[in-house]
């Protein structure tokens, strides 16, 4: 048997990511939607007690130093990590195989760690019109002041369980269930037709 | 006081109206009752009305702490049905049904029940399935079912959408053809009269305040009107039992209170006859002989008695309208409103003797107790009047939760919320 | 002459002409008209008909509050009825028809109705058609019958039955404080409060900010009051922290100050941008609300209060002031309080006669009386109108001598010659918000009016609302309340200067003047002081019952015109004061909102879609899918000409033969995790998961805490302390807040961590006799012999290059494996399975497929685990450990639990070789005329290929006792019955010598 | 309503599943006591006033939280995780 290399990963997007520019984009495009393709996402739990240990592994393998606080997050373009519940966090690699880094550090004396590399889809959305369009589908204040840069929060659109993390001024990353995530998309293109949008 | 009639009607129109007497006395209440009912409601009046129609007690006081029918029999969306699934359930609903073909008659009132047709929507082969067993369990009961195909239903309803591009198509429905709806405050004034007129007392803006006892007995009430006492005290009054048994002492039941928000559009030319339900997700609409459309879904899910919802339950609930009916997103709601509900921990009542000596209780509705009103009010005063319930209560007990002996109509178990 | 287009005045665009339609009839008006507007201007009079009597009607009002002119608005095949003119800001092409008349507005056939006069009173319905005793339209029958004729008359605009096109979105917004109207009290509370930094939302009903000042003709710091209200709002309009919401009217207000508005977008645009919303549901969480509503003018209650051309004072002065429309030529007033004298002048101003000015007062102060000289109106004080005259507009009033303390009517009544009357009862704050979020109304005297209590620190009310009539009053009480809500202090300002007439801002407690002829209360809904009467005179007198009765309050304005009226002439009639009747609790909505704009982004779409990771592909090759909760799952691979009965018996049959495969990502799969894993899964388990080894699966069955079953699953130990649970599809969602429950509130000491993994898994269960042959002729890494993969083993290996879990267990009842990777390979996975198992005649099989198989093997699922079954019911009692308590483990064992006469799990063998149908009831005797004898029930059913038979799942009473013999189907909704012999849920393979291999 | 989660602030009550009333005390997992069992399961304290109760937010962190609400009002008196409070949230403020 021929031994075989391992393919990209699907998107469950694909037949509804048309790269280009939609809805109102004549008066311009205030938004932009891209599918960003991690290699790894990952959760970490700490034990009650250990969370500060395991903030210091995930600065430790990512180098990325959380703040403090309930939603602290950080990013560097190519990592990101935040807090999305009491002890717990979402970690984000471009690359993949962030599993096992952890899986060395995370002791089970830390926490635990779980791999949802496949299970869970990246969207990106940035541009001017970003906190608009979100505020469409999500019930939480996106102002900068109430939702600071790295930070993350876990909410709900309906039936769709959503991480988001502030990745830039006007940029947003979107964690959503994979299952779900078609649906959302479109959900989120149409939403994002008032202001132009364009998929890269 | 004198029968209506299309000619008392005629009569009185010639006089300009001004001899009408009131639809019941306002009497102040007296110092004992041989049954005081507590709960001035659709089910306490009916009880009051078969207390005297049936079993001649007729020293009986209703004590209703604001207007008559100021609860869930003037908020709810009317709907009255028997296409239970499991049997005790069942029965009890059918013999409600074939009292209220004959209510008006009866009641001397016009109670406006007008046998439409309730129309139960199926979405997938499983869920046809199930109103299938549902249905078939009525047939084998008596109780009239049938099953419907989409272009039946479309047929019945042309505003509805049966395309099977719709996110939940719709693959047929259970239909029962003697259900239907009825003017719900009709139903408090009509029974409220035909006990007035059978020598019962209604006395409204009297609100209990306790409960007088002689031991562990039950022996009458305080009120904000005075002390009244009587040989027996009916408690029924669905929506506030936690909190009129917690004056009993008794703070612990097998019941949350929940709230159902219901909504009525603008009136719209009549273009729906019969009570349609949505299948994914909870949803229940007829058009009133006023043209308005009135609709409800799902509890809010979380205790309350502030007779007052929350703005997801409004919003879902209009979505699942408006899948059903695509064509009426510019039509606008008018009111909304709430109401208290007993959820009970299986979804079905109580209606029982105790449980103290000298008490009754009639408890439990969740939200289906207004097409239980007639069965509810007979049954409740047979338990009373014999101190043993009629054979269609005797399945509502309260004890039936601690010997699990449970009638689980949607086999959630103990959560009220999902009932 | 009619209501007509004065030569000047107004903030419409004269410059612009618009064009539209009423009732088929080509009309122009001017950019900023309302249709009621525009209407007028063009002289007409009758825009609609009552609910009723279908008598004539006019235009009320020029606002929200407008009974009479509701009109249809098409666009296209799209209707949206039951629009108040007064609401309809005019375009280009706008169509729009009248309501609730057969066959045209000006010839209505419905009109008959009034020939009923007062047989159709109050309570009419209740006293009649209770119907005969025999025959066939005994008992309800008869009412329904009449029921049938009355429905074809009810209702008001008709809806259309295409779908509504339009765009409806919801929006999501957060500040510090909202204000909700904008008129002087808001302008000032919202800039007051962006000085201090707040964020702020302003929302207005209207397309204009400004509220009265817009039409009240003051002056403000020295300019026209409209002017100072258009400056405002743009200086707010330049604050970062502002947002101005135009055309957007606040409707509810929730627990926690979540207030809902909805912003008409794009209704008033001949045609809207792509992608913009027609209406905007704004929920707004404020942490302080500033009411600044204003108030409500309310009409006068006397005979002909009802006919066309009879209008609220302040509704004119707005079409005068704002419009440049006056409702009149020859226009008299009636009024119980000084605020119409103002509106008298202002249209004497714009260019009408105001012929009579009707006060119900015999004094009156000089201010007052000199408003009525410089409106040239001849005073009437001490004087009421008693009857209107005229048709389908107003030709002329009655009037009489009127004392206002006792009601009498004295002298002859004169009659005056007028072709518009205005009236004023006084005013009524709107309070609705305020009362929504649980606030008692408290009643006036002085003002004859319900006034909100005390702010309660979620809100607090400034203006008019509050019963501060003047625009000075609502300059400060706006600005202090802005303060206020934004958590400052009121540091010394000066306030805008007004200049405007003197207002005495209390009215005489006059609302209806006694007189012979019918006198509305209730406009729309056609109810006279009369109907009021009788319902006290019946008992209905607590204000519930007499809205109740009556159907006051319950038109489209919802009391806002009527309420306060209603109340009083009850309270006249009881001899008590207005409060003792009783205050109205108003609801959400304050004004109707469109369902559309409710349901926003789930109109059309209602729930997401969850597909599995192969979801494409199936599409692809052919399956039809079936919606299973939120996913959709293959039904059948069907091949052309088959139908859903010969795919899955073909598809079921190569399984059996070769080998099949199936999609089952949609499992629910939760990651338990942690040192205290498996004690977890002892505790949540009828069986032990402690003594699992790793590299192994089990079977668990899981109880509720009441003791009936819940939900059954296989559990892989893939480490120490790492498992894989999973769920049934249907449960996968109620296990994992299941398990959270007992993790978090119950069991807080264990160190466990559950994870939602279902969608990081594609999962395909391959089964068949050549189910191995294929895996071993794609696997790589891993042997997958017996040995190496025993049954409930697991073994690690690759497919095509990529990792896969792979677990040898059987739901078919086959020698079987499930196969799961990362959901981002599992098309590729999938097919490489498929390429390996072509040789071997490997086929894709579907839900019915796998349905049938299972029927086969007795194994149960959500349609025996049905929320009231136990394990024992299903025959699953080997499951439960003797050896540790788990939920559910203490109440099991009740006594209704383990009564004898439970419903319990059987098979059914159709004995006349006819299919069996789902929800069919069994009976001992078969009776298909008078079904009864119900013993049971079909849970699942199929034609069975391995026995050649239809079957089917059953849970019956007795159920094992039953074995071997015979009762029958009986199915009367579908009218299928016949002869079924009860066996053993166990039809094929029963010591699964298959599957074990 | 909104509801303050201790972790991700105030948020709409469609984000929270209700657990009911948090008075009820889970008996010994091998207590053969019927009548606590029963007591547990199927008796709910349901005052009309202020109630101590169990909310998940479930739409949110998942955290299970204990509230005092008034049922009259539904005013919320105070929110705190069921579980400690992890100690990550102690140290930082609201989000």
């Amino acid at each position: 048997m021929a031994e075989h290399q391992i393919p990209q990963r699907q998107s469950p997007l694909e037949p509804d990511y048309r790269v280009g520019s939609h809805g109102d984009f004549e008066h311009g495009v205030d938004v932009i939607l891209t599918e960003t393709r991690p290699g790894s996402i990952l959760q970490l739990a700490a034990w009650p007690g250990e969370e500060k240990m395991l903030m210091s592994a995930i600065r430790a393998i990512t180098g990325l130093a959380l703040p403090d606080g309930a939603g602290g997050g950080a990013t560097d373009g190519a990592r990101a990590a935040f807090g999305f519940a009491p002890g717990r966090f979402t970690v984000v690699d471009e690359t993949e195989g962030l599993a096992a880094s952890f899986a060395r550090v995370v002791t089970p004396a830390i926490g635990t760690v779980t791999d949802l590399s496949h299970g869970r889809t990246a969207i990106r959305i940035a541009g001017p019109k970003a906190e608009w369009v979100l505020a469409k589908l999500f019930a939480i204040d996106f102002a900068l002041s109430a939702f600071p840069l790295g930070a993350g929060r876990s909410t709900t659109h309906h039936d769709v369980f959503t991480q988001i993390q502030r990745t830039g001024a006007d940029q947003f990353d979107m964690y959503v269930f994979r299952s779900f995530a078609r649906s959302f998309w479109k959900t989120l293109c149409h939403a994002s037709e008032e202001v132009g949008y364009e998929v890269q | 006081m004198a029968e209506y009639s299309v000619f008392s009607l005629l009569k009185n129109a010639l006089n300009g109206n001004r001899d009408w007497k009131p639809a019941w006395r306002k009497p102040d209440p007296k110092a004992s009752y041989d049954v005081i009912v507590v709960g001035g409601g659709g089910h306490g009046l009916s009880t009051a009305y078969y207390l005297a129609k049936e079993h001649g007690i007729t020293n009986v006081a209703v004590l209703e702490r604001g207007w008559i029918g100021s609860g869930n029999v003037g908020r709810n969306t009317v709907t009255i049905r028997s296409n239970y699934l499991l049997p005790p359930n069942t029965r009890f609903y059918e013999h409600s049904m074939k009292q209220w073909e004959n209510l008006s008659h009866d009641l001397n009132y016009n109670v406006m029940f007008s046998q439409r047709g309730v129309l139960n929507l199926a979405h997938t082969p499983a869920q046809l399935d199930d109103y299938a067993r549902r249905g078939n369990s009525m047939r084998h009961q008596g109780v009239d079912a049938e099953l419907m195909t989409p272009a039946q239903i479309k047929q019945l309803m042309p505003a509805i959408d049966i395309s099977g591009n719709a996110r939940f198509p719709i693959l047929g429905g259970l239909m029962q053809r003697r259900a239907g709806t009825a003017r719900h405050d009709a139903v408090a004034w009509g029974y409220a009269r035909g006990a007035d007129r059978r020598g019962v007392d209604i006395i409204e803006n009297c609100e209990v305040t306790g409960f007088l006892r002689d031991g562990d007995r039950i022996t009458g009430v305080t009120t904000s009107r005075g002390e009244i006492r009587a040989k027996k005290v009916a408690v029924v009054v669905a929506g506030s039992t936690g909190r009129v048994m917690q004056l009993a002492g008794i703070d612990r039941l097998p019941i949350e209170s929940h709230v159902l928000q219901a909504f009525v559009t603008e009136s719209l030319k009549p273009f729906l006859d019969t009570v349609v339900t949505f299948g994914m997700g909870h949803c229940y609409i007829n058009q009133s002989d006023k043209g308005g459309l009135v609709y409800g879904g799902d509890i809010d899910g979380y205790n309350s008695y502030a007779q007052r919802g929350n703005l997801p339950i409004v919003e879902d609930v209009m979505s699942e309208m408006l899948a059903m009916f695509p064509s009426l997103g510019g039509v606008r709601l008018l009111r909304s409103w709430g109401g208290v509900c007993d959820m009970s921990m299986d979804g079905s009542p109580i209606i029982t003797k105790g449980p103290l000596p000298g008490m009754y209780l009639n408890c439990g509705w969740c939200y289906g107790g207004f097409k239980a009103t007639p069965a509810s009010g007979f049954c409740f005063a047979h338990t009373i009047a014999r101190d043993e319930p009629h054979e269609l209560n005797a399945a509502f007990t309260l004890d039936r939760f601690h010997r699990g002996i449970l009638i689980d109509e949607k086999g959630q178990g103990a959560t009220p919320r999902l009932h | 002459m009619s209501p007509r287009r004065a030569d000047t005045g107004g903030r419409v665009d004269r410059q612009r002409t618009i064009r539209f339609t009423f009732d088929g009839i080509a009309y122009t008006g001017h950019a900023g008209d309302t249709l009621a507007s525009a209407l007028l201007a063009n002289g007409v009079t009758l825009f609609g008909r009552s609910f009723k009597y279908h008598r004539p009607r006019g235009v009320l009002s020029a606002g929200v509050e407008e009974p009479n002119a509701l009109v249809t608005v098409l666009k296209g095949e799209f209707r949206e009825p039951n629009l108040p003119a007064t609401m309809v800001e005019i375009h280009d092409g706008l169509t729009a028809v009248s309501q609730n008349r057969t066959p045209t507005l000006a010839w209505d056939i419905g009109a008959l109705n009034q020939l009923g006069g007062k047989v159709l009173a109050a309570g009419f319905y209740y006293k009649t058609f209770m119907g005969p005793v025999f025959g066939p339209l005994k008992g309800t029958r008869f009412w329904m019958f009449c029921e049938h004729f009355i429905r074809r008359a009810a209702g008001l605009g008709r809806a259309g039955s295409t779908p509504d096109k339009a765009r409806y979105e919801r929006m999501n917004a957060f500040c510090d404080v909202l204000v909700v109207g904008s008129g002087p009290a808001g302008l000032m509370a919202a800039t007051a409060a962006a000085e201090q930094g707040a964020n702020v939302i302003l929302a207005e009903l209207d397309p204009q900010f400004g509220g009265s000042a817009n039409w009240s003709g003051e002056t403000i710091d020295g300019m026209p009051a409209a002017s100072w209200a258009r400056r405002v709002a743009g200086q707010l309009e330049r604050h970062d922290n502002v947002r101005l919401l135009p055309r957007t009217t606040v409707w509810g207000h929730y627990d926690g100050n979540v207030m809902a508005a909805i912003e008409r977008v794009s209704d008033f645009k001949e045609r809207s941008a792509k992608g913009e919303p027609r209406h905007r549901h704004w929920t707004i969480r404020a942490k302080s609300v500033v009411l600044a509503t204003g108030s409500l003018e309310r009409p006068l209650v006397f005979p002909g209060n009802d006919r066309p051309g009879v209008m609220l004072a302040h509704a004119a002065q707005r079409y005068a002031n704002e419009f440049g429309v006056l409702p009149g030529s020859k226009i008299a007033l009636f009024t119980n309080n000084d605020s119409a004298y103002g509106a008298a002048v202002a249209l004497k101003k714009a260019g009408a006669a105001i012929v009579a000015i009707v006060d119900v007062r015999s004094e009156l102060s000089a201010e007052t009386r000199s408003l009525a000289s410089a409106a040239e109106a001849e005073l009437l004080n001490g004087h009421a109108v008693v009857a209107t005259e005229g048709g389908k507009g107003l030709s002329g009033i009655k009037v009489q001598r009127f004392d206002a303390v006792s009601g009498a009517l004295t002298g002859d009544s004169r009659s005056i010659h007028a072709d518009c009357l205005l009236m004023s009862g006084g005013w009524s704050p709107t309070i609705h918000l305020a009362s929504q979020a649980g606030a008692r109304a408290q009643w006036s005297p002085a003002r004859q009016a319900f006034l909100p209590p005390k702010p309660d620190g979620r809100w607090i009310g400034a203006g008019a609302f509050t019963g501060s009539f003047s625009t000075d009053e609502a300059i400060a009480e706006g600005r202090a309340a802005g303060l206020s809500a934004a958590g400052g202090h009121a540091a010394p300002a000066v306030l805008p200067t007004v200049e405007a007439t003197p207002c005495d801002p209390d009215p005489a407690p006059v609302f209806e003047i006694k007189a012979k002829g019918r006198s509305f209360v209730d406009f729309q809904h056609d109810v006279t002081s009369e109907d009021v009467r009788l319902a006290h005179r019946e008992g209905f007198i607590s204000v519930e019952h007499l809205k109740r009765y009556t159907t006051l309050g319950m038109a489209t304005d919802q009391g806002k015109n009527s309420n306060v009226p209603g109340l009083a002439i009850m309270a006249q009639a009881l001899g008590k004061p207005i409060p003792e009747v009783g205050t109205t609790r108003f609801r959400p909505p304050f004004a109707a909102v469109s369902l559309g704009s409710l349901a926003a982004e789930r109109y059309g779409d209602l729930r997401p879609e969850r597909l599995t990771p192969m979801h494409d592909w199936h599409i692809e090759n052919g399956a039809t899918m079936y919606s299973a909760g939120l996913w959709y799952r293959p039904m059948i691979y069907g091949l052309p000409g088959e139908t859903v009965e010969q795919a899955y018996v073909r598809e079921a049959k190569a399984t059996r033969e070769s080998a099949g495969i199936v999609d089952v990502s949609t499992l629910g799969k939760i990651a338990v995790q942690g040192p205290d894993a498996a004690e977890f899964l002892d505790r949540v388990y009828t069986n032990m998961f402690s003594t699992l080894v790793v590299g192994k699966a089990r079977y668990g069955l899981m109880l509720r805490e009441d003791g009936v079953a819940f939900d059954d699953g296989t559990t892989w130990r893939l480490g120490e302390q790492d498992f894989l649970m999973t769920t049934t599809t249907a449960n996968a969602g109620k296990v994992m807040q299941h398990l959270e429950y007992f993790l978090d509130v119950i069991w807080p000491e264990l160190k466990v961590t559950i994870t939602s993994v279902t969608d990081e898994w594609a999962g395909a269960a391959i089964g068949g006799p050549k189910a191995r042959q294929i895996l071993a002729a794609c696997v790589t890494g891993t042997p997958v012999d017996n040995a190496a993969l025993p049954f409930m083993g697991i073994v690690h290996g690759r497919i095509a290059g990529v990792p896969v879990m792979i677990c040898r267990l059987s739901f078919s009842g086959e020698m079987a494996f499930e196969v799961y990777c990362g959901a981002g390979y599992g098309t590729h996975v999938w097919e490489a399975l498929i390429e390996a198992g072509k040789p071997f005649g490997l086929v894709t099989y579907g839900l019915e497929a796998l349905g049938t198989m299972r029927i086969e093997k007795g194994h149960v699922t959500g349609a025996e685990i049905d929320g009231r079954t136990t394990a024992r019911d299903l025959h699953l009692d080997w499951m439960l450990s003797k050896k540790k308590p788990f939920i559910g483990s203490s109440m099991m064992d009740r006594e209704g639990l383990v009564a004898q006469d439970r419903l319990e799990l059987v098979g059914l063998v159709s004995l006349d070789n006819r299919p069996l149908n789902g929800g069919s009831h069994i009976v001992e005797q078969l009776d298909e005329a008078n079904p009864h004898g119900s013993i049971g029930h079909i849970t699942a059913c199929c034609y069975s290929p391995a026995l050649g038979k239809y079957i089917a799942l059953a849970l019956v009473k007795g159920g094992k006792a039953r074995h071997g013999t015979r009762a029958f189907a009986s199915d009367p909704l579908r009218g299928r019955f016949g002869p079924v012999e009860i066996v053993s849920n166990h039809f094929y393979d029963p010591d699964g010598s298959r599957m074990h291999g | 309503m909104l509801i303050t989660c201790p972790y991700c602030g105030p948020r709409d009550v469609i984000e929270f599943t209700y657990q009911g009333d948090g008075n009820r005390e889970r008996p010994n997992p091998a207590s053969q006591d019927l009548e606590a069992w029963n007591a547990y399961v199927y008796d709910r304290l349901n005052p009309a006033g202020d109630h101590n109760e169990i909310w998940q937010h479930s739409g949110g962190c998942r955290a299970h939280l204990r509230m005092v609400r008034n049922t009259l009002t539904h005013e919320i008196s105070s929110v705190a995780f069921v579980r400690g409070a992890a100690a990550n949230t102690k140290s930082g403020g609201k989000p």
